[in-house]
């Protein structure tokens, strides 16, 4: 069953299209990788998806209906959550407060402060629970942005670019843990730089460049392509 | 034994309104000085004042009267200032049973704007000062001795307690200047602090007004007046009530302030005297400009006069430490004071009850001696009032 | 690992909150031993603390930086006057009455203002206000801009002196503990958590489930209720009400903004210590006029440049601590 | 005596309480062209900033030209000779192409960069003078970043992220002319995501991860494999 | 004719409100401070000229000469030494600020000059008409007051767009942080910013202050005028401005003509209306 459909997005800021054509569609239980060069508009592909960004043009269906209008507040309540590529932790609040607002306000949560204690030790952040989100490191920053997306109890989880700066044995505990999401039948979207992260749990990828989709498949085959090597691994096609 | 008498002073001394306020500190200074001797029932009276700014706000004015009240324990309140200061004040003094005088405030304002009935008047708050059929007789000696032709006068009111009273259709100008041949052309009232008066001036010019009428705070008239220049607008008589009571204001206007004329409450050539000091209205007035270095306004007297109740009271009362005593006393005041006799017995100047009517006459600034000067022209109102000279048309 | 628990109180703000509740006994008890001037400035400083507490809770918490509060204080007064004169009603009944009319009359000003952001809801707010008090200045059944004042009969009828200032003073007091008690518990249920959430970071807070446009506008509408109410009794002490006294920008806005950034916005506690510290100084300089004014003004900006927290602020980042706990803290 | 136009030693910056740079040290030669590397978030942009005074450090010196950069405006240090082109270009969308040339020169300090000059290097932007900056195309920004950098004659630039999101091709001009443009004596340090390329270009680099260096030398001195090791900190 | 008048008399005002507003405009769009001590600067340009007149005996028009630079000097050295220390993100405390700024100055002024209000005497320039129409009259100095606002508008409309001020200041305004790197120091550019804003406070103060009287209060009520003519045309385009205060005019003058109680609800309510409609005003250059 198709979860989410993106009919003929574009999106231009002034003069810079950001978004091209772009149509994509993501069966339930996918897990997609996504990359491409800085600015491509990955970003802004997610941001169109969430509801912060709307389309010039095009439509956004989720779960069987058409949310291209759709407030972002209302398709999380549907199930779409993400995290933020800059982090955009509550500065002011703890990490268990952060947390619990997606588990408040996320999808139906019948019991929010259980549900947020239960996310933060899934994702390792317990021993910072009366920390304020304000003096985190960056990686707890990146933790906390997938912690609280988790804690809305989404069906469709965007993650973007949340392996960066991560040591190997850091990104390996991350893999796991989007490995564990991944098995509760939710379906994952993941934008990230970290290739080698990405080709270990996506099923499929999906390159963008100028707003445009460029290629998509299997990740082996994409990653071979010469067009990829050149267009995003900077190595020459030959 | 020596028993105390604490008088509360209600005043704007900063703000707008701060024109009626100038010489308070001169005045109350040289009153408490003339109460030191008082006696009441033959032991020492100890008179204390307490002054309260209204920061010429009327919220505060009632804040400050309730702390005189409360705080300072006030036996006797007195306030002036317009409307805005009078009424407040009067209002919480009723309600906490505390006397009350207050003055320079038209009696229609003071008493109807604050839900007075006639037949019952107030318990507690008493007032003195002109009211509108003063004024409005005045006005009409003034037009009649002007000679214009046209009968059309454009009137000028603000929505503001004495705009309303004023311009009021029934209880205002309009109904008495008709039953006298003169036809007021009021466009309605304007906010005040106005700076557009052209679709007045327009109205005004449209029905060939050569005399203006109204009640206006400073800005507003010179801003109307400096529009009509402007706009061709060029009557021979404008009588404006409020707007032309400080010499600083005619000064302000330059040549454009000759002629102006207004209603006058007092001058130093009131032949009246102080019954607390026994200066006469000149020597107060002079005292006034040799402390100051300012010259003389209209308020002195009344303010002064405000004292010169209190003293009186202070005098009489059966029981200075009992409201109810003070009050007695204070309604059975029958006073000779520096604007006039002050009795809220029911005579002939009693229109309401708590209300007693000063004389009002009307003059005219002239610049013959560079110097604005306010000229007493027309006394009909108050034979006693000398005329010091005749009035010119303008331009 | 299912053993940790929440809580949201620790032992120093329980203690706190304990000596908190025996100073309202205390303050709730003042007629019985303060006199009658001090019992007026009582009353006062609970109008103002009320009235801070609303646009704490709308600037503080909801980043609605108005400056028309002033808007609802006079029609709180406005309506008030109408119900007594008009509808014959008790002064202390047309209060309630007040608090409901406010929050209807709120909800198409809120469709107004919301259009607009940051400086513009400021300059928005304002402008507003201006409209109420020349439309008030316009009707000429409530006094037009003349005033009006209340007749003394119908103040005489809600008793003798004492029992008159006793019930007012409990009417003020029941509205200010009520105003904190709301931004309190408001602050505590989810509407807080949303509010602090907006306040950090909208985009993500939308992101994350959190309706922006219906919280904001339910916060407007609750302090907008409130103020009215506030605003009905405090006329009601006044006896009088004319357009510029009602809907005095200085005496509900400016005083306030300054009572909230002096003591801490954003904070409960912030517009306690800025009320106190505002009369402390009124009754010490007010006497001084114009000067009073300037120290005021002068504090302000002083405020801004040292500690942009507020009073509260300086003494939280000092010592981390709370009278009224919001947040959060896992036990295990 | 070395010809070292720039020294850094220990730095440390923190962003509140969270630490971007824990200790770096480095120096470059004039005229020399040093490439930064590093993946998302290593500090390589907070560097800039803290070279240019956007930042300040919390400890560590930053000597230009032998003089300490410490306390001075980010105004001062440009009128020293430090010019930087910003990560996401960052022009001024209300000024027009030349407007933000002519800005860039603000400084006036002399030299061999003249409005006309950038106009021969990027024949381009002499045609959209007129236009909003921030009609252009990306690539088209990029030069006018490059070019606005270049206005103050500077001795150190510093190119963030230069070929970001460029087209290929572009990438490939301006790193044909990047030569051209640095010219003699001119240092440069360049962080760039294509490392392949930037190692091309460079004559040393540094690799820094999460706010250290991990990997320094000789741009050639290194494999592939040993660059991307320090660079993922695998 | 009457209508005509009303428009004439209402587009001549709207001068007035236009020079109210071009120095806050100015310094909204390049600073995005809220300056609510602005109409009280007004005022004390006006209380600067009256003393300046007194002292030498200019005409009020030639002790600009005087006054426009003064006022200058003290925005500048405001700006440095005080406002620059708030500015950021948050609009509040340059708010609160000059919040501050506004009552003290008002209390120097009381306690300066009391609470007479004053005027600057013109002479014949004040009274002085143009006839047009029959029954419509073009008076000097609402005339001058229109010109004056044009040519300023005009002025910093070209300072903005053809001089190298005005590329600091849009470069400041677009992107502090990195015009810092090309070498402009924002504290001193905004200090400019905030000199040339009042240097337009001088010129709108002298003319405030010969149209009508003046006091130490009246800085609020003249200010929103000017907020309202900021937001009516959009914030940071000064024609704007000018079309802003024209409409705000006539629309007062419109009110008046049906009830001088409805002159000031006019404007306001145009105001409302219009953002109702446009909430970034009528023509907006920057978002
Ligand atoms: N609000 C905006 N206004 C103008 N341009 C924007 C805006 N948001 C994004 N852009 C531009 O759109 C382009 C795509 O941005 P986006 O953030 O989607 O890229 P991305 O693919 O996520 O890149 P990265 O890998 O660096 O995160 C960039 O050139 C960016 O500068
Ligand atoms: N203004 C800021 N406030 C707080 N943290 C910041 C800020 N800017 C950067 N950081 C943090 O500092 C660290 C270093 O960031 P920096 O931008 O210098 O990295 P970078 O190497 O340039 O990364 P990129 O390749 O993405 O440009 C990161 O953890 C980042 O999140
Ligand atoms: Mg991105
Ligand atoms: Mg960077």
């Amino acid at each position: 069953m198709t979860l989410l459909d993106l009919q003929d997005l574009q999106k231009s800021y002034g003069a810079l299209a950001v978004t091209q054509n772009f149509s994509m569609s993501v069966e339930q239980g996918d897990l997609v990788g996504i990359l491409g060069p800085n600015g491509a508009g990955k970003t802004t592909l997610f941001n169109q998806i969430t509801g912060t960004v709307k389309p010039d043009h095009g439509e956004v269906w989720f779960d069987g209906e058409m949310v291209t209008q759709m407030d972002a507040s209302k398709r999380c309540q549907m199930g779409i959550a993400r995290s933020f590529q800059v982090p955009h932790p509550f500065v002011g609040m703890t990490v268990y407060e952060n947390i619990l607002v997606g588990a408040t306000f996320g999808r139906s949560s019948f019991d929010p402060r259980k549900q947020a204690l239960e996310i933060m030790d899934k994702t390792g952040m317990d021993d910072k629970a009366n920390q304020l989100a304000g003096s985190l490191t960056l990686l707890d920053r990146k933790r906390l942005e997938m912690a609280r997306a988790l804690a809305a109890d989404p069906k469709l989880l965007l993650l973007d670019e949340i392996a960066g700066g991560l040591t190997d044995s850091e990104c390996v505990s991350l893999l796991n843990t989007i490995r564990e999401v991944h098995e509760t039948g939710v379906t994952i979207i993941w934008i990230e730089h970290v290739v080698h992260a990405l080709m270990s749990v996506a099923k499929r990828l999906v390159v963008v460049d100028f707003g445009r989709k460029v290629t998509e498949g299997d990740p082996e085959t994409v990653m071979n392509s010469p067009e990829v090597k050149s267009i995003y691994m900077g190595e020459d096609a030959a | 034994q020596s028993s105390k008498f604490t008088i509360g002073f209600v005043n704007p001394a900063t703000g707008p309104l701060a024109g009626f306020g100038e010489s308070d500190q001169y005045i109350m200074d040289a009153a408490k000085a003339a109460m030191a001797g008082i006696e009441n029932n033959g032991s020492p009276v100890e008179i204390e004042i307490i002054y309260k700014d209204t920061q010429s706000n009327s919220n505060r004015a009632a804040e400050v009267a309730v702390e005189l009240i409360e705080r300072d324990g006030a036996n006797l309140i007195v306030a002036s200032g317009a409307p805005d200061t009078a009424n407040p004040v009067a209002d919480q003094c009723e309600l906490n049973e505390i006397p009350c005088v207050t003055t320079v405030a038209p009696w229609q304002p003071y008493f109807f704007g604050r839900n007075g009935n006639p037949a019952e008047g107030f318990e507690f708050s008493y007032h003195f000062f002109w009211g509108l059929e003063d004024v409005i007789a005045n006005f009409l000696n003034l037009w009649d001795d002007s000679g214009v032709s046209s009968k059309n006068v454009g009137g000028l009111f603000p929505n503001d307690a004495d705009g309303n009273a004023w311009g009021d259709p029934e209880l205002g100008l309009p109904k008495p200047l008709a039953a006298r041949g003169y036809n007021v052309i009021d466009p309605g009232r304007y906010q005040v602090m106005n700076n557009d008066f052209s679709s007045q001036i327009a109205a005004f010019k449209e029905a060939g007004c050569e005399i203006v009428t109204g009640n206006q705070i400073p800005p507003d008239f010179a801003t109307f007046w400096s529009q009509a220049a402007q706009q061709n607008f060029n009557p021979k008589v404008v009588t404006i009530g409020k707007a032309l009571l400080f010499p600083s204001v005619i000064e302000s206007l330059g040549e454009r302030g000759d002629g102006l004329t207004t209603e006058i409450w007092w001058t130093p050539s009131h032949p009246f005297a102080s019954s607390l000091t026994g200066e006469t209205a000149k020597q107060l007035a002079d005292g006034y400009t040799a402390a100051s270095g300012r010259p003389w306004t209209q308020p002195i007297g009344f303010v002064h006069a405000l004292f010169e109740i209190a003293a009186d009271v202070a005098k009489r009362s059966e029981a200075l430490d009992d409201p109810y005593a003070n009050t007695a006393a204070l309604a059975a005041t029958n006073l000779d004071t520096i604007v006039g006799n002050i009795a809220w017995n029911g005579g002939a100047k009693n229109p309401v009850k708590n209300v007693v009517r000063t004389p009002l006459v009307a003059g005219q600034w002239q610049l013959d001696s560079g110097a604005p000067e306010l000229v007493v022209t027309n006394n009909a109102e108050a034979p006693n009032i000398p005329v010091g000279g005749e009035m010119k048309l303008i331009g | 690992m299912q053993h940790a628990t929440i809580t949201r109180s620790t032992q120093a703000s329980r203690i706190a909150g304990i000596l908190a509740l025996c100073f309202l006994v205390y303050i709730g008890a003042a007629p019985w031993w303060a006199g009658s001037a001090d019992l007026r400035l009582i009353t006062e400083i609970l109008f103002y603390l009320a009235l801070a507490s609303m646009w704490n809770l709308l600037a503080g918490y909801a980043g609605l930086i108005s400056v028309g509060q002033h808007a609802y204080v006079g029609l709180g007064g406005y309506l008030m006057f109408s119900c007594v004169l008009f509808l014959g009603m008790n002064p202390l009944w047309s209060i309630p009455v007040a608090g409901v009319a406010g929050a209807l009359i709120s909800i198409p000003v809120a469709w107004l203002v919301f259009r607009l952001k940051g400086p513009y809801f400021a300059i928005g707010t304002w402008v507003v206000a201006e409209v109420f008090r020349l439309s008030a200045a316009q009707m000429s059944s409530v006094g037009g801009g003349s005033g009006l004042s209340i007749p003394v009969a119908v103040m005489r009828d809600l008793g003798r002196k004492p029992d008159r200032e006793m019930l007012i003073y409990f009417t003020a007091f029941a509205l200010c503990v009520g105003a904190i008690l709301l931004v309190y518990f408001l602050l505590r249920s989810r509407v807080g958590l949303a509010l602090t959430a907006i306040r950090d970071n909208e985009v993500a807070s939308s992101s994350l489930g959190v309706k922006i446009g219906r919280i904001k506008l339910f916060v407007y509408v609750a302090a907008a209720a409130v103020t009215t109410m506030i605003g009905a009794l405090i006329f009601v002490t006044k006896l009088r009400i004319s357009p510029d006294a009602a809907f005095s920008v200085n005496d509900w806005t400016v005083f306030v903004i300054f009572i909230v950034v002096i003591g801490g916005i954003g904070t409960i506690e912030g517009p306690i210590i800025g009320t106190l510290l505002f009369f402390l100084l009124r009754e010490f300089l007010a006497d001084l006029g114009a000067i009073y004014l300037m120290i005021l003004g002068a504090m302000a900006i002083g405020i801004m440049l040292a500690a942009p927290k507020g009073l509260w602020g300086l003494l939280v980042s000092r010592y981390d601590f709370s009278i009224f706990p919001v947040g959060y803290r896992v036990r295990r | 005596m070395s010809e070292s136009i720039l020294e850094v030693q220990n730095l440390e910056v923190f962003y509140g309480n969270a630490q971007a740079i824990h200790g770096i040290s480095l120096t470059i030669e004039q005229g020399e062209l040093l490439s930064l590397i590093g993946s998302n978030g290593a500090g390589k942009s907070t560097l800039f900033k803290s070279i240019c005074g956007m930042v300040r450090p919390r400890s560590g010196t930053i000597n230009f030209k032998g003089q300490t950069t410490a306390g001075l405006s980010p105004a001062r240090i440009t009128e020293m000779g430090i010019a930087m082109v910003p990560e996401g270009r960052r022009l001024f969308r209300s000024l027009s192409v030349e407007e933000n040339l002519i800005l860039g020169g603000y400084v006036r300090r002399p030299g061999p960069w003249t409005l006309q000059k950038v106009y021969d290097v990027f024949p381009i932007l002499k045609e959209r003078k007129d236009y909003p900056a921030t009609s252009l195309s990306g690539g088209q920004q990029q030069m006018v970043a490059i070019g606005r950098a270049l206005m103050s004659n500077p001795e150190l630039l510093l190119l963030d992220e230069l070929s970001l999101g460029l087209a290929p091709v572009v990438i490939k001009d301006i790193y044909e002319l990047l030569p051209k443009i640095l010219g003699e004596g001119m240092a440069t340090i360049l962080v760039e995501q294509d490392v392949t390329r930037a190692m091309q270009v460079s004559d040393h680099f540094v690799c820094m991860l999460e706010g250290r260096i991990s990997l320094s030398g000789q741009s050639d001195a290194f494999s592939h494999d040993e660059i991307s090791a320090a660079y993922f900190g695998t | 004719m009457e209508w005509i008048n009303v428009i004439v008399q209402g587009v001549l005002i709207g001068g007035l409100y236009a020079l109210f507003a071009a120095g806050l405009s100015l310094i909204f769009g390049v600073m995005r401070l809220v300056n609510i001590a602005h109409g009280d600067f007004i005022v004390g340009a006006a209380y600067l000229a009256m003393v300046t007149i007194t002292m030498t005996g200019l005409h009020p028009l030639l002790s600009l000469v005087i006054v426009v630079p003064l006022m200058a000097a003290i925005g500048y050295a405001i700006q440095l030494g005080l406002l620059n220390r708030v500015l950021g993100d948050d609009i509040l405390p340059p708010l609160i600020v000059t919040f501050g700024l506004s009552i003290i100055l008002q209390n120097v002024l009381l306690t300066t000059f009391s609470a007479d209000s004053q005027k600057l005497n013109a002479g014949a320039l004040e009274i002085g008409s143009i006839p047009v129409l029959p029954g419509v009259d073009i008076g000097y100095m609402p005339l001058l007051t229109f010109v004056a606002a044009v040519a300023i508008i005009a002025g910093l409309q070209f300072l903005f767009y053809r001089t190298s001020m005005g590329r600091a200041f849009r470069a400041t305004s677009d992107d502090g942080e990195i015009a810092q790197i090309m070498g402009l120091d924002n504290r001193k550019v905004f200090a400019w910013a905030m000199a040339l804003s009042m240097a337009v406070v001088a010129v709108a103060g002298v003319f405030l202050a010969i149209r009508a009287n003046f006091d130490p209060f009246m800085g609020p009520s003249r200010l929103i005028f000017g907020f309202e003519a900021v937001i009516i045309g959009g914030l940071g385009n000064l024609w704007g401005t000018l079309i802003g205060g024209i409409i705000l005019g006539v629309a007062q003058g419109i009110g008046a003509q049906i009830d001088p109680g409805w002159q000031l609800l006019a404007g306001h309510i145009a105001f409302l209306v219009i953002l109702a409609v446009k909430p970034r005003g009528l023509f907006p250059r920057i978002d």
